[in-house]
């Protein structure tokens, strides 16, 4: 273990962060960000893996021997687009539950389902 | 070379501190119009500053080319995204602030 | 033409997508639907054929050797889920031509069938890979199409199911990647075969412990895994029919594999089931999830939700064989996939003729069942027989094969907890028999089918009637699915080869 | 300390209060612009840690399309939040907090950041990709390399994700339009937005110009479809914003991007079905020029990236009609 690994537990805290905002809050809409900034966080945990020390951008070019690892670049590249694309859905589904329900509180809807189910 | 340098270090500086300058004024300035004033600086003045700083320092053309293209986008684009922001305030019917607002608090 | 057999599996259904996009008519999708899933049946049989007597094709995409480049990997233990995939795949598209067009706006139908043929795409991916991160992205693309598929269901309730099972089901997703992550940044690769060649090299590193867990847990969510379940329920049974038929049949299956390729083949026996005690978690997680699916099940009114109770705790029952991680244990659960995925199939399938006959699927307006709809109760009835597995139906087959396997490995108390499980499924299935049998039914005249969209804005000019026909192919696929679970009951022969083989590979320590 | 370092502190540092400052938000349009914040401070740190390509997708993605997602939400939604019910602090807390335990455990057995000896670093992969690409591919950008040619699989599920993310929107949002819309469009035409409109339109031309450098040009520098896609895309919304959606409805029908959609996707397979067909392996671009490997490499990478670019710009801009319809039909 070296001094480095201040980097991840700051990414970690930074999950943890958006793990919470998550599942702690009802509003839908703050719910999607939550999950951005922990899906965000996890990228910045790849892009760590594959930096070396004095390394430069993995674009080859002459007179430059270290490079860092371009496969986590790779992947997160296509996770970032699994983001957005899930980011997406979310937005649009959200924005159906507020036409049918008149909130986008998780709790205020569940609440109007009992009542409807208690009214049947 | 060394006055390249120095004159490059000026603008940066120069450049820095419009920033902090801009950062400040959102802070602390009373109304949306006069935030709105302080953030434009900060995007314009600060930001061309310091691009112009970099160009000194531009190792090749390729670079210094790039970096005045960048330069010339934030000139059309920072006074324009400035200018959309007031003009939605006023739409919206943001008041200007005045000094008896003040008093009141 | 046969050696690209491998890449076809993913790259037909994928290409069908994008062609229901671009045809005009919805007959047109509904065909292209079709051809996808019989090339993903024909496809699945053929690779069957060929890595029958333990073979492994391996497939190198864009012709680069693993692991810099991404393999397809056939062998026994995937080719049972790519041949459910294509029964499946082939009996969506066969009950859906009348199910979706009741049910869906005709100007969403093809791009329906196109998230159809994603889905069917995305559960391929999964199966078919051999590289971690490559089995992340299809997961997603199955997940994604999921999300968009349930939240059309008819009731605005859908939407929130949708969003539920798309807020944990990506904290699942990326629980994943974390994991992956964490395996990459101590080997250095995501091939699952390099992986399964590094990771004894960093045996009881700390991180190999995380990755372990991070990618249960999120394989878990994905699974409806008792405690994780809580998206399951209303995903189910707020979907679209032929899409609840879908997920129910092979949803949480293709996940069960996924966790089953990462515990034997890529982590193995050794880090798994005898550093960590990953094996007793599950079956302690398993037991209770038996109890608590079936006992929640006979608790519900409505019939969806009392199947998709029960789907909880049959995929209990399943990752307890896995837990077990025996030969006899992991071919038990493979055996249990197979009919599992076969009877809910047919239920969800027969809770769809009963919304379109009766506008609802709540068990009171299915009083009277048995005298109005003999055929599809009697379905009803033979597939919830399988539940319970009374003999000879195949649920029988694969309780038995558990019950073996409990007993091979002296857990008793498990057993107990299987049996008492099977017990509850007597009571819910035993509501749904008394309802339909015992019960006079109730007036039936005006009710309606609603779409959510319609419903909210405020008039419903085109909601549907409710129908006076079942439709031939709807009846024809629950039948055939029934059929296929009392046959697969009396003669085990085919599904037991499928899963034994499977067994075989997996706890046999060979390379994946 | 080197400056990096400290660089990375500070950044991580503004990481941490701005992820604390949205999770505080009542007011759902400061968390949203936060959102974006924090993915343009993630691109500069992705800078620093050599992931330019990152740092660019991010930009573009994080603080670019997911904050125009966001702030259309909240637009047709509510843009307070409700305080958050007691009950749900606890539970919630005690799984982040474990879930960061877990890591933190698990962190201790990592190699350290920047190590030059870790796994990663050491696994004949990195040879491969770093070394042999260039005999294989000739193409200096390694992460266009790898993305494009030895994962072009994923990057086909990549394609097929956001393929998967229009439909899904599509389904989810499309309806019919009513005259209504037509009018509240001519009134929006009619308001004073004389600045905007001059400067949008003279830029318009340079953006799409700047999309067809990054797609070309990504086989040499950061950049490649994915990029020049979000930024076409970005330019469509642009000019959207600024003339209303009937006007670039004229030029763009909903009906042709959905086809372009499929066609992105199309001629992505396409390519991989006729290196099939010239009795290579899926997306073996070596078929192409097999006297030539590399030469064919690069008529492969290219043929993707345009297909990439034509779907993602397609559905990014599908996705925007289909939500700002919705927000006129209320």
């Amino acid at each position: 273990m070296t001094a480095t690994h201040y980097t991840y537990w700051i990414i970690f805290a930074l999950m943890m962060i958006g793990l919470y905002a998550v599942m702690s809050h009802g509003n839908l809409v703050k719910k999607l960000i939550g999950l951005n900034i922990f899906q965000v966080a996890v990228f910045m945990f790849f892009i760590s893996l594959g930096r070396v020390d004095g390394g430069s951008p993995p674009i080859i070019t002459e007179g430059i021997e270290v490079y860092s690892h371009p496969l986590p670049h790779v992947l997160i590249l296509t996770a970032i687009v699994v983001g957005v694309a899930t980011t997406s859905v979310g937005v649009a589904i959200a924005i159906r539950i507020y036409e049918a329900y008149g909130t986008v509180e998780e709790d205020n809807a569940l609440a109007r389902d009992a009542a409807e189910e208690a009214a049947e | 070379m060394i006055a390249l340098e120095v004159a490059s270090s000026v603008l940066l500086l120069a450049g820095s501190l419009f920033a902090v300058t801009g950062g400040i004024g959102l802070l602390r300035f009373p109304d949306f119009y006069t935030r709105t004033h302080a953030a434009g600086l900060m995007d314009s003045a600060g930001a061309v500053l310091i691009l112009l700083g970099l160009l000194l320092l531009a190792p090749d053309l390729g670079s210094g080319v790039r970096l005045l293209l960048i330069a010339a986008f934030l000139l059309i684009t920072g006074p324009t995204a400035t200018h959309a922001l007031a003009h939605a305030a006023r739409n919206d019917g943001v008041r200007v602030w005045a000094e008896r607002v003040d008093k009141k608090r | 033409m046969i050696s690209q057999l491998p890449a076809l599996q993913v790259v037909v259904p994928l290409v069908s997508a994008a062609g229901c996009v671009l045809l005009r008519s919805a007959f047109g999708a509904w065909l292209l639907f079709s051809f996808a899933a019989a090339a993903s049946l024909v496809t699945a049989v053929v690779l069957t054929v060929q890595v029958w007597d333990g073979d492994v094709i391996r497939y190198e995409m864009g012709g680069w050797p693993a692991p810099a480049g991404i393999e397809l990997v056939i062998d026994q233990a995937n080719v049972v889920v790519l041949l459910l995939l294509g029964v499946i795949a082939v009996i969506a598209a066969a009950y859906g031509r009348r199910s979706i067009e009741v049910e869906v706006p005709l100007r969403r139908v093809r791009m329906f069938y196109a998230a159809l043929c994603l889905l069917l795409t995305g559960l391929l991916g999964i199966a078919v890979t051999g590289d971690a991160f490559n089995l992340f992205v299809f997961l997603e693309i199955s997940s994604l199409s999921s999300y968009a598929l349930i939240a059309l269901g008819r009731r605005r309730r859908a939407l929130l199911a949708a969003f539920q099972y798309l807020v944990i089901g990506t904290v699942g997703g990326t629980f994943l990647l974390i994991g992956v992550g964490l395996a990459f940044a101590v080997t250095g690769t995501l091939n699952m075969a390099d992986l399964a060649d590094r990771l004894p090299g960093v045996a009881g590193n700390r991180a190999v412990t995380g990755a372990v867990v991070f990618i249960f847990v999120g394989l878990a969510i994905k699974m409806a895994v008792f405690p994780l379940h809580a998206w399951l329920p209303g995903a189910y049974s707020e979907a679209p029919s032929v899409v609840g038929v879908v997920l129910a049949a092979v949803g949480t299956k293709v996940a069960i594999y996924a966790f089953a390729r990462f515990a034997f083949t890529v982590f193995g026996i050794d880090v798994v089931f005898t550093d960590l005690p990953i094996g007793e978690a599950i079956l302690v997680v398993g037991s209770l999830a038996m109890l608590a699916g079936a006992g929640v099940a006979c608790f519900q009114q409505d019939f969806k939700r009392l199947l998709a109770w029960s789907s909880i705790g049959q995929v209990g029952m399943i990752v307890t064989g896995i837990g077990l991680a025996t030969a006899s244990g992991v071919s038990a659960a493979y055996l249990h996939i197979i009919n599992h995925a076969i009877i809910k199939g047919a239920l969800f399938a027969a809770a769809g003729i009963l919304l379109l006959r009766l506008g609802s699927t709540s068990l009171d307006s299915m009083a009277g069942l048995g005298r109005r709809m003999p055929l599809t109760f009697g379905a009803v009835v033979v597939a919830g027989l399988g539940l319970i597995g009374v003999p000879p139906t195949a649920g029988f087959a694969s309780k038995w094969a558990m019950a073996a396997a409990l007993v091979e490995d002296d857990q008793w108390l498990i057993l107990a907890v299987m049996l008492a499980s099977s017990l509850l499924a007597m009571v819910y299935v035993g509501r749904i028999v008394e309802v339909g049998w015992f019960r006079t039914p109730a007036n039936l005249d005006g009710q309606t089918l609603q779409n959510s969209e319609q419903a909210t804005a405020g008039a419903n000019p085109g909601a549907v009637r409710v129908h006076e026909q079942t439709s031939l192919l709807m009846a024809g696929s629950v039948a055939l699915l029934a059929v296929a679970s009392v046959y697969f009951g009396i003669d085990a022969s085919l599904p037991s080869g499928l899963a034994d083989g499977a067994a075989r590979i997996l706890t046999g320590g060979s390379a994946p | 300390m080197s400056s990096l370092d400290l660089a990375e502190a500070v950044l991580l540092g503004i990481l941490l209060v701005t992820a604390l400052a949205i999770t505080r938000a009542r007011s759902l349009f400061v968390a949203a612009m936060l959102g974006g914040l924090f993915s343009l401070v993630t691109a500069s740190l992705f800078v620093l840690l050599d992931a330019v390509d990152v740092a660019f997708t991010e930009a573009a993605v994080g603080a670019g399309i997911s904050t125009v997602l966001f702030i259309t939400a909240l637009a047709l939604t509510n843009s307070q939040e409700a305080t958050t019910p007691r009950r749900r602090v606890i539970p919630a807390g005690l799984v982040a907090v474990l879930a960061t335990a877990g890591l933190i455990y698990a962190s201790f057995d990592l190699p350290g950041v920047g190590d030059p000896d870790s796994p990663v670093q050491t696994h004949p992969i990195t040879d491969t990709y770093l070394r042999e690409s260039q005999q294989d591919l000739h193409v200096p950008n390694t992460v266009t390399g790898v993305l494009a040619s030895y994962r072009g699989y994923d990057t086909l599920g990549e394609v097929v994700v956001i393929f998967t993310a229009g439909i899904g929107v599509l389904l989810l949002m499309l309806g019919p339009r009513r005259p209504a819309d037509e009018a509240r469009d001519r009134a929006y035409l009619q308001a004073e937005y004389r600045v905007l409109r001059v400067v949008s339109k003279t830029l318009m031309p340079f953006i799409l110009l700047f999309a067809l450098y990054v797609l070309l040009h990504g086989e040499y520098g950061p950049g490649g479809g994915f990029q020049a896609g979000v930024i076409f895309g970005a330019g469509f919304i642009l000019y959207t914003l600024m003339f209303g959606l009937a006007a670039v409805q004229r030029v763009l029908p909903m009906r042709t991007l959905v086809v372009l959609v499929a066609v992105g996707v199309l001629i992505y397979a396409g390519v991989g079905v006729a290196t099939m067909a010239l009795g290579g392996g899926f997306l073996d671009y070596n078929e192409f020029n097999p006297g030539n490997p590399s030469g064919g490499q690069v008529a492969g990478i290219l043929l993707i990236e345009v297909g990439v670019g034509i779907t993602v710009a397609a559905v990014m801009v599908a996705m925007f009609y289909s939500l700002i319809r919705r927000g006129v039909r209320r």
